[in-house]
């Protein structure tokens, strides 16, 4: 979780100097919810995600220096320049596919968790995505068909009350749980504090458990909050889209300041962490060294790929 | 081994079997594919012989759907996806086109979507304004499909086996006119043992006729017709629609310099408009007179029987276009005893 | 609904003749939904309806005449033969419009319901679907954007249990209900018989009720069964997809028949049913006839109306 | 009244507020519309003008509002809907096509359907595949829709305002690059006193160049660079993509014998390939040399800076080939200074 949030601060840091060219929506303040899921993850189980993918990619061992490759569009990134932020891939990890659509990728989680009930793989797949996704039919109907088909599909849903500026006022009704609409669809379904990696991970072990026992699909709403802009590196509280209170409380409860507060108690905590920051910091500046120097795939090359072989 | 017992629609059945047979994973899926009347006939049997888990019918959920299909496709698992009706399948486009369209490119290679989505064009007994649309020109325009469109019953099935077993995302569209064509029964071959992307159905000198889906049956016999004449005309059929596989037409009007396209979509902005573009383009220099084209009128299909008596080309309206590439007027073949808004005698309604 | 069903016989009958070309979904059985629901509504309340619209648009009152004519593609039908029996309409009459694409009218009744909100119009809408409609994401996206607005709708779903012959186990998940699924959205929610008027008619007055007093839209779960072919005007029983015993009790409960247990109880009930039957059938007699005779539209005309002035 | 101070941007905003003065009922939707953005500053104020009723955001559910707008306007109420990206649209498509499109027809004129979709066009810092698509050849080819592509700041305006005041559903599709472009502040005038289908930007004895959207820009430079050389174009612009309009684009190529049509869209079935075929058909005894077109290659925009400098095309191609068109080698236009992946100095990303 410390990783995620420095790297992904490090990407912020360095956005500006305009050398990573492409829309990165930083997931800082939701690390949780990857996290804590991915820890009742087996490395062959499979994981969708979103725009807001870093955290899921990484959580789920992503490689780094690709991702920070693909960020500066070079060939050297996971998709070798073609995708960018919004379009992550390492099938080493498990991890597929992110796509920028809102909801579109879903229904495709879906279509992988059916693949691996016709093979009889023990396999699950994982589907993150914002509540604006469930604004969506995509969602919806997946839903619906994941509880026809009974697969091994694990839904989750980080709440972080937003869709780029809009509240969920104009989007979703007073009082709507997003839980309780899955629930009506038919899914197993559970609810947490998605900055509480602990919780979260309790809710993903008896998700997974419930999939994994041959139970059918199950849905997990996380309650979260973004701390950067949507798109880009900088806070955007000046814009006042978000009441100060809500932000204020939130932000005290970041996941890191939870889980620190958890490990302070432990005897020579802050030795152990500034080791690793040390550690975490170096392999950054290795990714991002990497990533600057590595060369642009060649554009001579961008006919290849349009169809398979 | 040829006989002359099938038909269409049982050709891109066996095709199904064979491809079921040739890729034991792979499924299909669609709504009513598994019912009664299994899709025009098109998926008799399937369920029986391949299992439900194989074979399913859906949700009604042309969007998810699609990305379900795009999901097992891409983790392995050859789809099959099949809609009644194309305009059912406008709520699937994002699916299509932001994902299956995209994944191999924008992933690098590293993904494939080895998908065949199957749409059907409705026609006549009122299908009307939301039953009747042939969208092939939207799909062509998209980097990454294929778009295959079938007129033959002697090829359907090798078309439809090569669809499928391609790992790529192909939109096969069959027109509901051609289920019933009896033709030849002609062996599914080998995956690597294609057939072409355009077909040369008649060779001619005066002027080059490209069609296609069931225009083509149009166009032969309004060949057949002028050929008594004395005017020999092409017949090319583009069976993928993909420019970089046209140069058997640009080489046919090349030759002759006359080339009417006759379309199965509406006129504008369409496939037949890439035709005459790409023919004025490639052949400039060869043409001897304008390329032309027929294509459907710029308003949706009316559903009365009235009001459809002149919305299709049919062979007359390409013999009447010819006479005037020809500057000739031309004796026009008989009129059918068909009612204009069924494919055969045999149809009793409703679709 | 007597007429509704002899004006629906009368189809059938005559549909072999091969005089009415286009594909046609009769609504035998399902009538009580159609009439209760009427009855509780203005003649100024607007009506969606879906490719099976025959008992919708005549209950609300819309012209027998034009109807049939438009099933024989005459000028004087009511789409003057463009639109045949998917695409209904009788302005006159408040029924808007009706659908071929399965779910798609649903939120074009919302932005109707929308328009009346915007005007501060008392009237309401209604939007009749199957319950196959209801698997697509229109269905779902439509009602949570009338809950967040508060919209004067009414979402009436016929379950009649099959899509084409597609039964509800490979489309929705066992105890699916989809009352409690609108009510998870955040709807006012009701179900009733579908075969009895006066349910149906008990359930659209608190729905009505509840609508025009502000409250927002309403979802009524209609439980029904269509006795002919999907489309088409045959029995089709002989294909086996529905259970018999579920169709022949079914048909026990044929709505005009628990109408007829309770009128037949009233002095000179046969009397009165046998002149209304005469009168049904003059008046189906003449829109028979006045259809027939009357000339199709000029083909020449082909081309207006793309474009409005 | 001109002057000097206004943008592409200011001016859809103005004509969203004439429009809503002149229709005291029209509403205005989308997501984000009012939030601190304003999509691109091109909503900015509306929803403190109007009112929280009249201007308002929505669910993300691109299929179901369009719904909505359609059922808003045919009941009377005139409706604008914008979507930040063509791309996001494609969910929509079942209502664009089988509803908005086909309404006034298929009920025989007794419904109307006053609906303005804004969609925007993506390009550049890592737009990518699923940001920058612009599918304008698959609305004009969909009868019954009318689609407006604008392109420059003194004329949008008043575009925009007829597409709302227009009671045909319209598509009305803006590039990305053309938001900040300055120019002359123009009246919105009355709906009656109607801007032409077709502008024309320069005239020419030598070519006649054919753009839309923000290729008009590179066309223009294109032209003004050529005229330095001795060689005269016309410059056309096709802001409506309806063939029926196109007669300035048939007169100007049947004077000059040579076209270039310059699209801002992927090659094949497009807007390009319909210009190229109707001039075609309609100038070919004044052709001196093929059509030609400039359009996208088929295959999605990839998202590296290192990969996109050559996917656009720009004045220098468009110079390029004309050369090619005239049979002479042609000295290039200077390479800009910008970055190829920003409109200008001005951005700072990301869009
Ligand atoms: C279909 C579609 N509509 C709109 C957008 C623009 N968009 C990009 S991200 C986003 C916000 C989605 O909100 P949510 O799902 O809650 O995710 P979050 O950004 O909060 O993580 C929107 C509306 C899009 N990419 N796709
Ligand atoms: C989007 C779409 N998909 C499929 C169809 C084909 N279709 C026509 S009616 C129908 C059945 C819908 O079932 P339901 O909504 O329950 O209505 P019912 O026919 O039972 O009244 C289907 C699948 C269609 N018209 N539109
Ligand atoms: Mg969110
Ligand atoms: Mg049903």
């Amino acid at each position: 979780m410390l990783r995620i949030r420095l790297i992904e601060e490090a990407i912020a840091e360095r956005y500006s100097e305009q050398k990573m060219r492409c829309p990165t929506h930083l997931s800082i303040g939701q690390e949780a919810c990857a996290v804590g899921i991915s820890a009742k993850l087996l490395p062959k189980d499979k994981v969708f995600s979103s725009h807001r993918a870093h955290a899921h990619y990484l959580a789920k061992g992503g490689n780094l220096n690709r991702l920070i490759a693909e960020l500066y569009g070079k060939g050297s990134g996971c998709t070798g320049g073609r995708g960018g932020s919004m379009h992550l891939t390492d099938l080493d990890a498990g991890f597929v596919a992110s796509t920028a659509i809102v909801a579109n990728s879903i229904p495709v989680a879906a279509g992988q968790a059916l693949h691996q009930q016709l093979r009889g793989e023990t396999q699950l797949t994982v589907s993150y995505f914002g509540e604006g996704a469930t604004e969506e039919g995509a969602f919806y109907e997946t839903a619906n068909f994941a509880v026809v088909k009974q697969l091994p599909l694990l839904l989750v849903c980080e709440n972080n009350r937003y869709s780029v500026y809009s509240s969920l006022a104009c989007r979703q009704p007073k009082n709507r749980s997003i839980k309780a609409l899955a629930e009506a669809i038919g899914i197993y379904s559970l609810e947490g504090n998605g900055n509480d990696v602990r919780e979260v991970a309790a809710r993903a072990s008896q998700a997974v458990s419930h999939i994994r026992a041959g139970n059918g699909p199950a849905f997990i709403e996380l309650h979260t909050y973004r701390h950067r802009e949507h798109c880009g590196p900088h806070f955007d509280d000046d814009l006042g889209y978000r009441p100060k209170e809500e932000r204020e409380s939130w932000f005290k409860r970041d996941p890191l300041q939870t889980v620190e507060d958890i490990l302070s108690a432990i005897p020579h905590w802050k030795k152990a962490k500034a080791s690793m920051i040390e550690k975490i910091e170096k392999e950054i500046g290795e990714a991002f060294d990497a990533a600057i120097n590595a060369p642009f795939p060649d554009s001579d090359n961008n006919e290849v790929y349009v169809y398979a072989e | 081994m040829q006989n002359k017992t099938t038909t269409f629609a049982k050709q891109i059945c066996a095709a199904q079997a064979s491809a079921m047979r040739a890729d034991k994973q792979m499924i299909c899926m669609g709504l009513g594919i598994d019912d009664p009347k299994a899709i025009f006939g098109t998926t008799a049997g399937l369920s029986e012989d391949f299992g439900s888990k194989r074979v399913f019918d859906t949700p009604t959920a042309e969007n998810a759907m699609t990305g379900v299909g795009i999901g097992a496709a891409q983790a392995g698992t050859r789809v099959l996806m099949t809609h009644q009706r194309v305009d059912f399948f406008l709520l699937a486009m994002d699916q299509l086109v932001n994902n299956a369209a995209k994944w191999h490119y924008m992933f690098n290679g590293q993904l494939k979507v080895p998908l065949t989505i199957r749409l059907i064009v409705g026609r006549g007994w009122g299908q009307g304004p939301t039953h009747a649309q042939n969208l092939q020109s939207w799909f062509a325009h998209v980097p990454g499909l294929k778009v295959v469109v079938p007129s033959k019953t002697d090829a359907v099935g090798q078309q439809l086996y090569q669809a499928i077993m391609d790992d790529n995302p192909t939109v096969f569209i069959e027109h509901r006119w051609l289920h019933n064509q009896h033709g030849d029964v002609s062996q599914i071959r080998r995956y690597t043992d294609r057939s072409e992307p355009v077909r040369v159905h008649a060779t001619g000198e005066d002027l080059t006729l490209v069609a296609n889906s069931y225009m083509v049956l149009e166009a032969i016999q309004a060949a057949e017709f002028l050929t008594k004449l004395g005017i020999r005309c092409d017949v090319i059929e583009t069976t993928e629609l993909n420019v970089s596989c046209w140069k058997p037409v640009f080489d046919a009007v090349n030759k002759t310099g006359r080339v009417l396209v006759c379309d199965s979509a509406h006129q504008h902005f369409s496939v037949g408009g890439e035709l005459v573009a790409s023919c004025a383009e490639q052949c400039f220099s060869a043409l001897k007179a304008a390329p032309m084209r027929l294509g459907l009128p710029m308003h949706p299909e009316p559903t009365s029987f009235g009001l459809t008596s002149h919305f299709y080309n049919t062979a007359s309206d390409i013999v009447r276009q010819v006479g005037v590439m020809l500057g000739r007027e031309l004796p026009l073949p008989a009129k059918r005893d068909t009612p204009h808004d069924v494919p055969g005698q045999w149809f009793q309604g409703p679709f």
